[in-house]
Formats: C-alpha cells, structure tokens, sequence
C-alpha cells in the first residue's frame, strides 16, 4: 500500500541553519506519528515543506505517491491535508463561528458563491456544532481578537478539521491549551477524524500526551531524525533523553 | 431573522428616495446625482476594501467607462442614459478584468499605489491624446431615456437623479447581498490572513480579483454618471486626486451602509460648496476642518449615526445569526 | 521604602477589554523575593492582569501597587526602570535585531544599569544565548525565542519578573533547563511571578500558587 | 432698489491663482468698485449696470471641471445669479458652456485659451470676451519677422497639456508660414507644475538653437527663467514668450534684458494711452501696489462689455432690468472700448471676441527697479485673427488668408 | 560620451533634492505607518520659510551665504517644531486607526496647511534667489551648470549617510526599530515610545522642508507647490520599498536618471516616466526595491 506521506532526502536551510537534513520518513495511512524534538529541530519546516508553503532545497516529497513539488499550500489543502499552526492563523476580526465558516466554504469549493449568505446551508449549524465539540459554543459569536491564546488555538484545531482530511497535520496542538483541556483537545481531534481513519502527524512537546496518543514517534535533531518507532522505545533512547524530553520523563 | 432590513425593503426604500427628488429644489438635484454617482464608486471602493486592499486608482475605471460612453455617445450618436450606464459598467468591468488579476498578488500600499500607477499612466496617455481634446477634454450631449428627451432642465435633472438613484441602489442591494454571501465572508478572510484562507483551499486572489471586478464596475457605472451630469469629460477623471477624494468618501462614510456612503458623499460636497461659495479663500481649510471633525468624533463614520455599533448589535442577536450588518442598506 | 510591605500588591482589580470583563476584582499579594506562579484555564484572565500591570490595560476599578506606590499614576515605560521585566506570551522580539540586541533593548534605555554586568549575568544564568548572541531574533525557532525573551526580561528585571507562559511551546529538555534557571534565581531578591496554564513544569519550583478562574480569585493557596 | 448679481470664478489658489485668478479677482473688484461708485470714465459713467448695484458673488475655480460644472449650477440655480463671468482654464470654459447653454443663462468667458469652444459648438448663450489664443502665437512671429529676428533653428519648451500643446502647435505652424526654412530642434514637454528645470535647461543649450520659443506661465515660467539665465541659455538663443507679460514684475532683474514677450493682448506696460487705460492702470495700481497685468485686463474688458450689453437692452426694454435673452442679443456682436484697445464680437456669430495686441522686448530699469518694454509693436486684431468661419490652426496653415495687417 | 555624462549629472541634480523629500517620507511611514500626504505641504512650507529669511537677510544687505545659513537654520527649527506639535497636538489622537484613516488625516492637514500658507505668504510669488548665485558656475561637459545645484547632491548623499548610519549603526537606530516593530512591548521595555514618535515625525518633517528651503533658491514659490512633490515622493519611496533609507536612495537616483534620459532622449514620453519606472519595479519586486525582514508568521 502507498504510504499518504513519503519523504524522500528533503533537506532545507536557511543560511547557515540546516533545518532539514537529508530526511526521509514514510507515514502510512491510519498511523498517529508524534514529532518532537528541541526547539529549532525542524519540525515547523518540516510541516511547512509538507503543505507545500516552503520548498525543499533538495528531495522530494510525495501524498499518497502523488509528488507536491511545486504545488501551493492551497493545492496542497485540495488534496485533503489539513494543518493547524503553532502560532494560530485566523481572521483576527471574525467571530469564531465566521472563521469556521469560512473553512466550511472552502471545502471542495472552487468557486465561492455571490448569493449564497453565508450562514445557509447548514454551514452555520455545522460551525456551531464543530465550536460546541470543543466547549466553545459561547464563543461563537465573538470576534476572535477578545478571545484568549488558549482559545485561539483550538479555534485553530478547529479549522483544520473542518475538512475531514485523509491527512492532519497539527504542529503543538497543545501548547498554551491548561492543563484541564489538552487531553479533551485530543480526544477530540481523534474522534473528529476516526470516521475516516485518517492519518494524523503531531508535533508535541508534551510527552504525557505523546506517549498516550502516538502510534509511533519520530525525534528531530537539528534537522535530522535522531529516532523513529514505537513510542516507548523512542522516549526511552539517551540521545532522545539528552537532546529533547530531558532527565526526568 | 434580524440581518439588517431585507430586500424588499431597501428596493421600497430606492423607490422612496427616487420620489424625494421630486420635492428637492433643481440645484440638489445635479448635486445629489453626483452624489449618488460617487456614492457607487465609493462603494466600489467599499467593496474592494473588504478584501484588505484600497485602490488609490478608481479614476482608471471613472475614466474607462466616462470615456468609453463619451466616445460611443458621440461616434453613434447613442443617447440613452440607462444605455450608457450599461455601456460604462461594461467598460471598467473589462478593464478590471484585465488588471484584476494582474494586481490581485498586490497587497496594501503596494496595491494602492500601483492602481495609483495605472490610472496616472491613463491619465498620461488622456493628456497626450490631442484627438480626444488633451487635458481639456471634451463634451458629449445630453442624454435621453427611453427614447424621451427631456428640454425642461428640471425634468432632465429629475431624470438623471432618477436613474442614478436607482442605480446606486440597486448597486447596494447587490452589495448588501455580496456582503452576506460566502464570498463576502471569504473576503473578510482574506483581508485579515490571507495564508490561511490559501490553506483552507480557498485562492485569495481570486477572491481578490472578484471583488476588484465588481469595484471596477461600479466604477465605470460611475463614470457614466458623471459624464452625464456634467455633459463634459477631461483626463482628470483619471487623475490621482479624483481617485483619492473616492477614498475619502468611503472612509468618511465609515463601510457600514450603502446610504452612508451616499450622505457621505452629500455632505462632502454640500460642504465643499459653500464653504467655496461663503469662505471662497479658505474653502479648502474648511474642508481640512470638516474632515478632521468628522474622523475624530464618528470614528466609525458618518454611517454610525444611525447604523450602531456592529459589535453591540452582535450580541443583541449572538445567539440566532452571525450577521454582517455592514451591508445594511440603511 | 517599607521593606517588610509585599512587593507587588493587587487590590480588587477590574478590567474591561471592548466593555467586556476580562478581570471581575482580581486581588492578589506577592512578598519579595517570592516564586508565584498563576494558573488558570484559557481565557481566565492571565494575560489580562500581566498586560494591566504592565499598563496597558486602564483598569475600571481597583490598584495595581508596586513596592507600595500606586502604578496608575506612572507612566507605561516607567516600570522598566522599576526593575519589572516582562516576558509576554508571544515573545515580540524585534526580528532585525540580533539576539544579544534584544536583550540589550530594555538596558540600551535604562541609564541605571550598568549593562555590561546585565548582560553577563544573563548569559551566565542561560547559557544558550550565549552561542545564538550574533544571530537575528528573525531566524530563531519558535522555542528559542521564548528563551530569548525570557533573557531579556531578566536583563531588565532587577526586582521582579513577569512571565506570561514561558513554558509554552518549549521541549521537555530545554524547560526543564529553564526550571532551574528560575530556581537559581531563588534567593536574588527577585520575585517572580509567572502565569500557566499547565502546571508540570514547575511544581518544585513555585511558593504560592494563586489560580484564576473567570477574572476572579478562585483560591489563595 | 434693484441689483445685479454677478458669479465670478476666478483662481484663488491652486497654481494660477498668482499669476491670472488673484490679479483678475483684483481687477474685477476694483472695477465693480468703480462702477458702483459711478466713477469710472466714459462711457462707462454710469452707476453699476444701467443704475443696477453689481452684486459680485466670487467662486474659487480650483479643483476641476467637474467641480466647475456643479458651481456653475450652484451659482445659477441656488444663488440666482443674474450672469457669470469668469474662467480662465480652457477645461474649465469647455465643461461649463454647454450647462449655461442648456440653463439659459448668461455666461461670459473672460479668458481660457482654447479656440475650440465655439469651432466645435454652437452656443447662444454663451460668450468669450477676449481672443483665443492663436493671436498670441500669430502675433509673435508676425513681430519677430518684423524685428528680423533671426531664426533657422527653434526650440521650444511647452507645459505638456492643452495650453502648452496648443500652443506649440500654432506656433511651430505659424513659424513655418513666415519662417519656410525653420528646423524644429528640441521640442520639450514637460510636465505642467514641474517647477525645476535643470534637465531640460542642459537639453536646451546642447541644442543651442536660434529661438527657444515657451508658452510657459506662472511659476513655471519664473523658475525656467531663474534657472536657465545662470546656464547661459539666454545667450545663446533668443528667448520668445508668448504670455510672459504677468512675470516680470516678481522677477524684475532677473529677467534676462531682449526676451521678447507678449501679454496676450495690448495689455500694462504695452497698452495704448487712453483715459480708460490711465484709469484701470492708475487706480489698479494704487489699490494693489503693482500695476495691472494681463488678468486684470482681461476681466476688465468682460464686465464692461457686460455692463456695456446690460445698458444697451435696458435702452430698448424700457429700463427694466434685461432677461438672459435680451441680453445675449444685445451681446451678440457688439463693441466696446476698454483699457486695452477695442473689443469686437466679430467670431463665432458674435460670440467670440477679436482685439489687437502687442508685443515687446523687456529692458530692466534700475531706477524705476523695475522691467520697462521697449521695441513695442501693436498688431491690429485683424491682422492676428482668423475671419469669421475659418477654424484658427486651418487659417495659419492655409497661410492666414484674409489677415489685414495695417 | 558628453552626452551621457549631461544625462547622470542632471539625474544626480533632480535626485538630490527628490531624495531628502522621500526620505523623511520613508521615514515616517517606517516608523509611524502613516503614509504623509501633508509631506509637500511641508515642503513647501520649508521654501516659504526659506524665502522669507532670505529675503530678511538680504534687507539688511547681509552677503547671500548668511542668507543661506539662516534659511537652512530658520527651516530647521520652526520645521522640527511644527512637526513636533502637529504629531502631539493631532495625528497622536488618530493612533491605532486603520491606515487609511490616517492618511485621510494628514490629507486634512494638507487641505488646512495649503490655506494656511496662502494665509501667510499670500499668492504672490515669493524668491529666495540670492543663495543660488553662492556657489558660482561650472562648465562642465560642453554645458554651465550651477554650483548651487551641484553643491546640492553632496549635501543630500551627506543627510543620506547620516540617517542610514544613525538608524543602523546607533543604539538610538536599534530602538526605533524596535518601537517600528512592536509597540507595546517597547514600552515595555521602558522605551519612551512616545518620543520616538515625535522625533521621527518632527525629523520627516524637517526633512520634507529642508528639501523646500534647498530647493527654494531655484524656483519660485506660490500656491499648489506641494501637490506634485507629494506624488514623486510617495513613487520614489515605493519603488525603493516602505521604510528603507537605501530604498528612497536608490529610488530617487533611478527616478532622476529615468527623467534625465527622457527628457533628452524622448521628450514625450517624461509624463509616463515615473509610473512607468514604478509600475516596472514592483512588477519584479511586489514589495519594492529594499524590503524590511518581517518576523516569521507561522
Ligand atoms: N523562514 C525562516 N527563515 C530563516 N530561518 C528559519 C526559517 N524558518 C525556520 N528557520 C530556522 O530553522 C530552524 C528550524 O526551525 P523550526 O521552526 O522548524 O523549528 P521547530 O522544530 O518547529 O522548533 P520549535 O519547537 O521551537 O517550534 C530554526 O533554527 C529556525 O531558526
Ligand atoms: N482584545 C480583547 N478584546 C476583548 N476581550 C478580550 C481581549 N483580550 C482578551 N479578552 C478576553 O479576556 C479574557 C481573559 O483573556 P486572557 O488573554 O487574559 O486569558 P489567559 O488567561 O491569558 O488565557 P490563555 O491561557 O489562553 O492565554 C478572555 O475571556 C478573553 O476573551
Ligand atoms: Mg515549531
Ligand atoms: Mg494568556
């Protein structure tokens, strides 16, 4: 079987930063890879190459044997992959419920509607109903420039699972999210996609939440993959220990 | 459903306002169909600004659809005034659809100025076209409708406001409508984080390029308008300044409301008027005055006199709708 | 000056952001040279009561008092010079600075300090920097430039330090580094406070623990 | 007690306010001033128009022809004016004709260049009364070929818009009537306002023509000189303006001594003695502390031609004060004397006016401080304008048939 | 060759002046986000300003090269207090407004200022032409050139350096960037970000009136002087890019040159020039010549 993601020798730099180095990486359809890694590892690039918005220096990268070359993010979104971003990117001035909406219009849409208001068909039930899953129903109508970092990101979460995508990129779903919420947050994004036993990658920092929700776990290093496999194993590596989860874990 | 008034309402509202004119003294009503006319390219202008961009440049398309009906008005002697409105939409919406997607990857004053740009170039070449009369420009004769042609100069005011009236109204049930469509939404997206509508699979510029169209219509219309009411076209359609005082009417009105945009446009020059006729040395310091009072004490434009505060309106309906009240036609 | 009075004293705190209450009388008491940490769940109010000390925020009621003079009555930039560093929750390095620049920022503007030994002690207490220093705050991840920001907020902050979340977003490795940056500083006569929303980072770290719920006190432990 | 109430639109700011609008405001309110107190010299004695007060209502023509359009109306419909005089912008005279035609109201151009107003329509109600500008181009060459100016090679240095298109045109056309041999050198265009020089200076005199002929004014007009006379430019070439005549009180010595200039018109320090040209050029004078130039003429001519129609249709009404028709018959076709010279409506069916000028060279004086113009030459309107029916940039080219030079 | 040489001196000439407008305009939208359409009011504020000493020295038959020093420090001082008063006393109400707005503001202040020197100076022309003969003539290249205007494209370069090195090379630099960057946490920091405002305000509109004063010797001043330098100012700047010292500079050089050549080459086309050359650069460069690193968004 095809794998959805393969990476095949991607390297990136930036200047003198080398934040992919010769990586390679197979993903099969159904797995929950977690990534981790140091700060500056590469794991932001990596989701970045992956969805088309920064260009490999070299190697290729390909969705379900189908190359991305030189496809946009928005061709990349097209072929059903989602992301959602560790700093979120939404429209600061709409309520939650309208950014949602606009993620439900995009879907499948390539051309918008002129006379098609924007609540109907259903789209606003089906903002509401997404906002609801994550406890956030109060916040529908609410711009999202009063809503707390917290909030934001699983707004963000939000977006990218509006398109029930074969493959979901989350890059630290939980950071900023308290404690009460990031296990909730990731119930739901499983549940969100399992109808579709859809792939999920996720860069996390939390290994509490790695090691409850990876199939496997791929450790970065200053661009390169310093471990990958079962979750247990990897966290339990002395490289993996020193570099990226520490002593104590 | 509480959105902003429906339709039918705004077309009753149209009709109403089309009648006013029949109680207004003659010289409001070139005045208002002015007025009306720079209300439609302002809302061109409105429209294009929901996307994050503000062209700097309407005059390129004023002058495409001035110039084009000029020019098919005095080539085949073609009269009427819905005609020729028709005729001058077409004219900036083809232009538009040229430039549209040229500029669309354009974003803030980059995207300004370029459309500055563009219109100074049109506004060279106007200039440089001794056939078309140069910076002096040139004069059309009178319009007709519908075969009508009307000597009585009331009756012919009468029916430029008419039309004028009725097609900016028309324009802003259309906006209104556009507003609370997908499109509008997508729009609003695009001007706050364009990334991420590219990642929600939606292409920015052509949602861009849309709005740009529909802004370089209602440019054109404009044109046609102008050159009607005032029978005379020059290259200073396309200059900078005429483009500029488009923006200042839009801002001034503050994008809540198609009639904002029109009382907008009124009392800019209802001011300038007689402060030119009262104060003629220091009309344009008036002007600055009028301006400055008005962006500090209705800092959401004149259209929050009566339009309210979109936020609060918000929350009165939170839980039924996520209505954008901006469309609202009054 | 009274020396026994808590450093920073906050009294019934009310904030509106947009005639919203994003602060419902939040009160609160930090001694000197206390390690405070508060916790709340998303949108309780966090960031609020940091950005209203640091007075950006015009609270509707209440004070906001620092070594016992009231904060209303100073202007926004006059809190550096009262040794307060901030660290904000979205770091706000300058990008076409290099990094030691930006932790040179607050001292380049504060005549008082003698910057040289700012700058010193903060490499010395993050060694990280010490190896990016030449690089621009542009290129940094976004994990470095929570250190980055954190080592600016110490360069500045003589008397206290203002932490909104910096362990968000940083590996397990580096915030457990991190941890013991904050616990070296115990017994400087620096007082922190530093708002969570998760609080496995620090539990060895923190002497009173004040949690935020809604914009309120919720319990003073 | 009855009075006429006159809409004036003049430059108050904006580039022409110096050198036309304010100098034509000036002029208008001295004359009105006059005529209200009775005091001017005969004919024009009588009080305001025909006994009528003149009521000025003054409107600022900056901002466009589409602003000029809705004033007009203003002016027309709200304020109830009884005519409107004014304009100096050919865009402006173009735009606003037609509206005061379809108004049926009085409109009296006092300035604007352009020929095309009435050899591309048609208007009753509309009148100029002053000579388009083909005199000013007409009359130049007729005097440099009078004066044997020599001139196998031309430059020329024109604002880039309809004055300065136009202008050129006639020019170059009427030098190659009277000058067959002439070669066009450099022919510059800059844009209108640009106010600095340099670059076209050097183009200039690289090409060191025998002429450098310019139709620029205002400050334009000043900065060339000012920065063309250092470089050397009037030494190598003749200078020749068209309508330099507003410059040379503000630039004083520093206008190069033997630029020949024109005034548009037999206008200040080139008009011809007469207790009317004593009147306007004394009393302007004194009120203003410089001495009348072409603006101030120009406006003069209009009201009293208008005051001048106003009395002939109250002579044949019976003293009532005349409608709009009644006094665009008695304006159609009539002459009147004013400060400089006679004005005929003789074009356009008696709608456009015909008038003499003059030409010069300019000689600084330092005792007066002051530029004096020697060399003057009057051509007679005749000899400058085309006949009746004739449109004007045709007649040069055709060799301006039917000119009566003396 | 004489003629090529023709050509890059009159280029120079025209970009030093064109230069020092479009760097304060630089300037304060770098800092400010406000893109000035009041910039030529100031300039020609500055030339007024300059005349009216000129003209005072030379009544009191001082030589021209005091009159050139009291014009260049009669400009600087009521220039930089105008423009400290107008950035307290109004634009600071407007903070935080969309950028439009502001622009819409400083059109206001463009209306008021335009009345407001007719109010003062009048209409009628006004010179300031003693300076100009200070520095003599040149002949260069088969031509006379003024010393005056070849004086000026060294002192531009000069104000250039200057600026480029105080924003780059000083800690004072390093700091504007930062308020440029992030307001709020400036202040933070301790950064009187409130002064920065009004210095860098005050400093564009010193630099958009002395371009006046520099100028005023060659021209003469009267109404509607402002309008055309607004629009070649915000040209240059956008082809050099928004906020960049280097930008204006090189945008001013390409912008003269372009306008040299044509009115040597191809005198019609001068009108277009400068929309050409703009809408040529930013059809490769969408952002202009010299843009400023943004932080990385995601
Ligand atoms: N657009 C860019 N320009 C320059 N350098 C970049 C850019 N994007 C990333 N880098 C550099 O590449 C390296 C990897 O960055 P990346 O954001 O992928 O790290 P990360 O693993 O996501 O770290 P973190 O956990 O802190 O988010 C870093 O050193 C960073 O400075
Ligand atoms: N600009 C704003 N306008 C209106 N309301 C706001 C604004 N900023 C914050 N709020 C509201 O104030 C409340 C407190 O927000 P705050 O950012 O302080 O939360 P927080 O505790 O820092 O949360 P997080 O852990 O997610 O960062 C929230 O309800 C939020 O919606
Ligand atoms: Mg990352
Ligand atoms: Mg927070």
């Amino acid at each position: 079987m095809i794998p959805v993601l393969s990476v095949r020798g991607v390297e990136k730099r930036f200047g003198a930063v080398v934040a992919a180095d010769a990586l390679s990486l197979d993903i099969p359809a159904g797995q929950r890879v977690s990534l981790i890694g140091a700060n500056g590892a590469g794991k932001t690039t990596f989701v970045n190459m992956v969805t088309g918005y920064l260009k490999p220096d070299a190697g290729s990268i390909a969705i379900e044997g189908m190359d991305i070359g030189r496809r946009s993010p928005r061709n990349v979104a097209r072929l059903g992959i989602s992301r959602s971003f560790q700093i979120p990117q939404l429209f600061i001035e709409l309520t939650a419920a309208e950014n949602l909406a606009v993620a439900i219009s995009g879907v499948g849409a390539h051309s918008l509607s002129f006379f098609s208001p924007a609540e109907a068909h259903g789209r606003h039930d089906k903002a509401l109903e997404l906002l609801g899953r994550f406890g956030l129903t109060e916040m529908a109508d609410r711009p999202i420039s009063e809503l707390a970092g917290g909030v934001r990101k699983l707004i963000d979460i939000a977006m990218a699972l509006v398109r029930r995508p074969k493959l979901l990129l989350l890059d630290e779903p939980t950071s900023g999210v308290s404690a009460e919420e990031k296990f909730a947050t990731m119930d739901r994004v499983i549940h969100a996609v399992a109808p579709d036993a859809s792939t999920i990658v996720f860069v996390e920092h939390d290994m509490e939440i790695v090691s409850r929700y990876a199939d496997r776990v791929v450790a970065f290093y200053q661009g390169r993959i310093l471990a990958d496999g079962d979750p247990q194993d990897v966290l339990k590596d002395p490289e993996v220990r020193r570099y990226v989860t520490g002593g104590s874990q | 459903m509480k959105q902003g008034l429906h339709p039918l309402t705004m077309i009753a509202l149209v009709a109403a306002a089309t009648l006013f004119g029949r109680a207004l003294p003659t010289w409001t009503l070139s005045l208002a169909t002015i007025a009306a006319s720079n209300a439609l390219i302002a809302l061109g202008i409105v429209v294009l600004a929901r996307t994050g961009n503000v062209s700097f440049g309407q005059g390129l398309f004023f002058a495409a659809g001035g110039y084009g009906v000029a020019l098919i008005a005095n080539a085949w002697g073609l009269t009427d005034a819905v005609a020729q409105v028709i005729i001058g939409a077409v004219c900036g919406g083809l232009l538009g659809l040229v430039i549209g997607p040229l500029i669309a990857r354009y974003s803030g004053i980059f995207f300004g100025m370029l459309t500055l740009a563009l219109s100074m170039v049109l506004y060279g070449a106007l200039v440089k076209t001794t056939a078309l009369g140069g910076s002096d420009g040139f004069n059309v004769g009178r319009p007709s409708l519908f075969g009508m042609v009307f000597t009585d100069t009331r009756e012919a005011d009468f029916m430029l406001y008419a039309v004028s009236v009725v097609t900016t109204g028309f324009a802003g049930i259309a906006a209104t409508i556009l507003f609370r469509s997908e499109l509008g939404l997508a729009s609003l997206a695009v001007r706050e984080n364009n990334l991420r509508v590219e990642y929600l699979g939606i292409s920015a510029n052509r949602v861009i390029t849309i709005n740009f169209v529909i802004a370089a219509v209602f440019a054109g219309a404009s044109g046609a308008f102008a050159l009607m009411a005032q029978r005379h076209i020059d290259p200073q359609f396309a200059y900078w300044t005429t483009s500029g005082e488009f923006v200042f009417v839009a801002v001034l009105a503050g994008y809540q409301s198609v009639a904002a945009v029109f009382v907008a446009s009124m009392a800019l020059e209802l001011v300038r008027s007689f402060s030119n006729l009262y104060l003629p040395n220091t009309w344009q310091l008036v002007l600055g005055v009028f301006l400055l009072c008005v962006i500090l004490f209705l800092p959401r434009g004149i259209g929050s006199l009566w339009v309210g505060n979109r936020r609060q309106k918000r929350r009165a309906t939170a839980a039924t709708s996520i209505a954008t009240e901006e469309g609202a036609a009054s | 000056m009274n020396a026994a009075g808590p450093l920073l004293e906050i009294d019934n705190l009310v904030v509106e952001i947009q005639s919203m209450p994003a602060l419902r009388g939040f009160t609160m008491k930090v001694t000197r040279g206390a390690m405070v940490s508060l916790v709340g769940r998303n949108g309780a109010g966090k960031t609020t009561l940091m950005r209203s000390i640091m007075g950006h925020l015009k609270p509707a009621q209440g004070t906001v008092r620092f070594e016992g003079t009231d904060l209303a009555a100073r202007p926004r930039h006059a809190r550096a010079a009262l040794g307060i560093g901030y660290m904000p929750e979205d770091r706000c390095l300058v990008p076409q600075l290099t990094v030691e620049e930006n932790i040179l920022l607050p001292l380049w503007v504060a005549e008082h300090l003698d910057r040289k030994a700012r700058l010193d002690f903060v490499y010395e207490v993050i060694g990280e920097l010490t190896e990016m220093r030449h690089r621009k705050a542009l290129l940094l991840s976004g994990g470095q430039q929570k250190l980055v920001a954190l080592g600016r907020a110490l360069a500045i902050g003589t008397k206290c330090l203002l932490l909104d979340e910096p362990f968000e977003g940083i590996a397990p490795a580096l915030s457990e580094r991190l941890s013991e940056v904050l616990a070296s500083l115990r017994g400087k006569d620096l007082t922190l406070l530093m708002s969570q929303s998760d609080m496995n980072h620090s539990r060895g770290l923190i002497d009173v623990e004040f949690t935020i719920e809604r914009g309120a006190n919720l319990a003073t432990a | 007690q009855e009075t006429f109430k006159l809409g004036i639109v003049t430059f108050l700011s904006g580039p022409a306010a110096d050198s036309f609008g304010v100098p034509a405001r000036n002029g208008g309110q001295f004359v009105i001033d006059q005529l209200n107190k009775g005091a001017a010299p005969a004919p024009y004695q009588k009080v305001g128009f025909g006994g009528m007060k003149i009521e000025p209502v003054i409107i600022d023509e900056n901002g466009g022809a589409t602003k000029q359009v809705q004033e007009l109306r203003n002016l027309y419909q709200r304020d109830n004016v009884d005519a409107v005089l004014g304009y100096i912008s050919s865009g402006d005279c173009l735009a606003v004709a037609p509206i005061a035609e379809e108004l049926k109201k009085l409109l009296v151009l006092m300035d604007c260049g352009t020929p095309r107003i009435f050899e591309e329509a048609k208007y009753n109600y509309v009148f100029r009364t002053a000579s388009h500008a083909t005199m000013d181009n007409v009359g130049l060459v007729r005097y440099m070929k009078a004066k044997n100016v020599k001139m196998d090679t031309l430059s020329a240095i024109n604002q880039d818009y309809a004055w300065g298109q136009d202008s050129r045109a006639d020019f170059v056309a009427a030098a190659q009537q009277l000058y067959p041999n002439v070669k066009l050198a450099t022919d510059l265009l800059p844009k209108f306002g640009a106010g600095q020089y340099g670059t076209e200076i050097s183009a200039l005199v690289g090409a060191g023509s025998d002429v450098v002929y310019s139709s620029l004014w205002g400050g334009d007009l000043q900065a060339f000189v000012l920065q063309s006379a250092p470089r050397g430019l009037p030494k190598r070439s003749q200078l020749v303006f068209s309508a330099a005549d507003h410059v040379l009180p503000p630039l004083g010595d520093k206008m190069p001594d033997g630029t020949i200039i024109g005034a548009r018109g037999a206008y200040g320090l080139m008009s011809q003695k007469s207790p009317l040209n004593d009147w306007l050029f004394k009393g302007y004078e004194a009120v203003n502390g410089v001495y009348p130039v072409q603006a101030a003429y120009r406006i003069t001519q209009s009201i009293l031609g208008l005051k001048a129609a106003v009395e002939k249709a109250m002579a044949k009404n019976g003293g009532k004060k005349p409608s709009s028709d009644e006094l665009v018959a008695a304006m159609t076709g009539l002459e009147w004397q004013s400060p400089g010279g006679l004005i005929q409506m003789k074009l356009a069916d008696g709608h456009q006016a015909i008038q003499s000028i003059a030409f010069s060279r300019t000689k600084y004086n330092p005792e007066l401080k002051r530029v004096d113009l020697v060399d003057i030459l009057h051509f007679p309107a005749e000899c400058v304008n085309p006949p009746p029916g004739v449109k004007s940039l045709d007649w040069i080219k055709g060799g301006m048939q039917g000119a009566k030079c003396n | 060759m004489n003629f090529f040489l023709t050509i890059v001196v009159d280029g120079l000439i025209q970009a030093s002046w064109l230069f020092i407008v479009a760097l304060g305009m630089t300037l304060v939208f770098g800092v400010l986000k406000i893109l000035n359409i009041a910039h030529g009011s100031f300039y020609a504020l500055g030339a007024y300003i300059a005349a009216t000493a000129v003209t005072m020295v030379a009544a009191h038959s001082l030589p021209p090269s005091v009159g050139f020093v009291a014009m260049l420090v009669s400009v600087a001082l009521i220039a930089s207090a105008v423009g400290f008063l107008l950035e307290r006393g109004l634009l600071k109400m407007f903070y935080g407004r969309d950028e439009v707005v502001l622009l819409l503001v400083t059109y206001a202040v463009f209306l008021i200022l335009e009345d407001v020197t007719k109010l003062i100076w009048g209409v009628n022309p006004i010179y300031a032409t003693q300076p100009y003969e200070l520095f003599g003539n040149v002949a260069f290249a088969g031509l006379y050139y003024v010393g005056y205007d070849l004086v000026l494209i060294p002192i531009s370069a000069a104000i250039g350096l200057a600026v480029w090195f105080g924003l780059n090379r000083t800690v004072t630099g390093k700091i504007v960037l930062a308020v440029i960057h992030n307001e709020e946490m400036s202040v933070s920091m301790g950064v009187r970000v409130n002064r920065v405002y009004a210095v860098a305000f005050a400093f564009g509109v010193l630099l958009a009136a002395l371009a006046g004063a520099l100028t005023a010797p060659k021209i003469s001043m009267q109404p509607g002087l402002s309008s055309d330098v607004i629009i070649l100012s915000f040209a240059i700047v956008v082809i050099g890019g928004l906020g960049s010292v280097e930008g204006a500079a090189v945008g001013a050089v390409l912008v003269g040159l372009a306008r040299a050549a044509s009115v040597h080459l191809m005198p019609q086309a001068e009108l277009f020039m400068i929309y050409l050359i703009m809408t040529g650069v930013l059809m490769f460069r969408p952002e202009g010549l010299f843009t400023r690193e943004t932080a990385r968004r995601i």
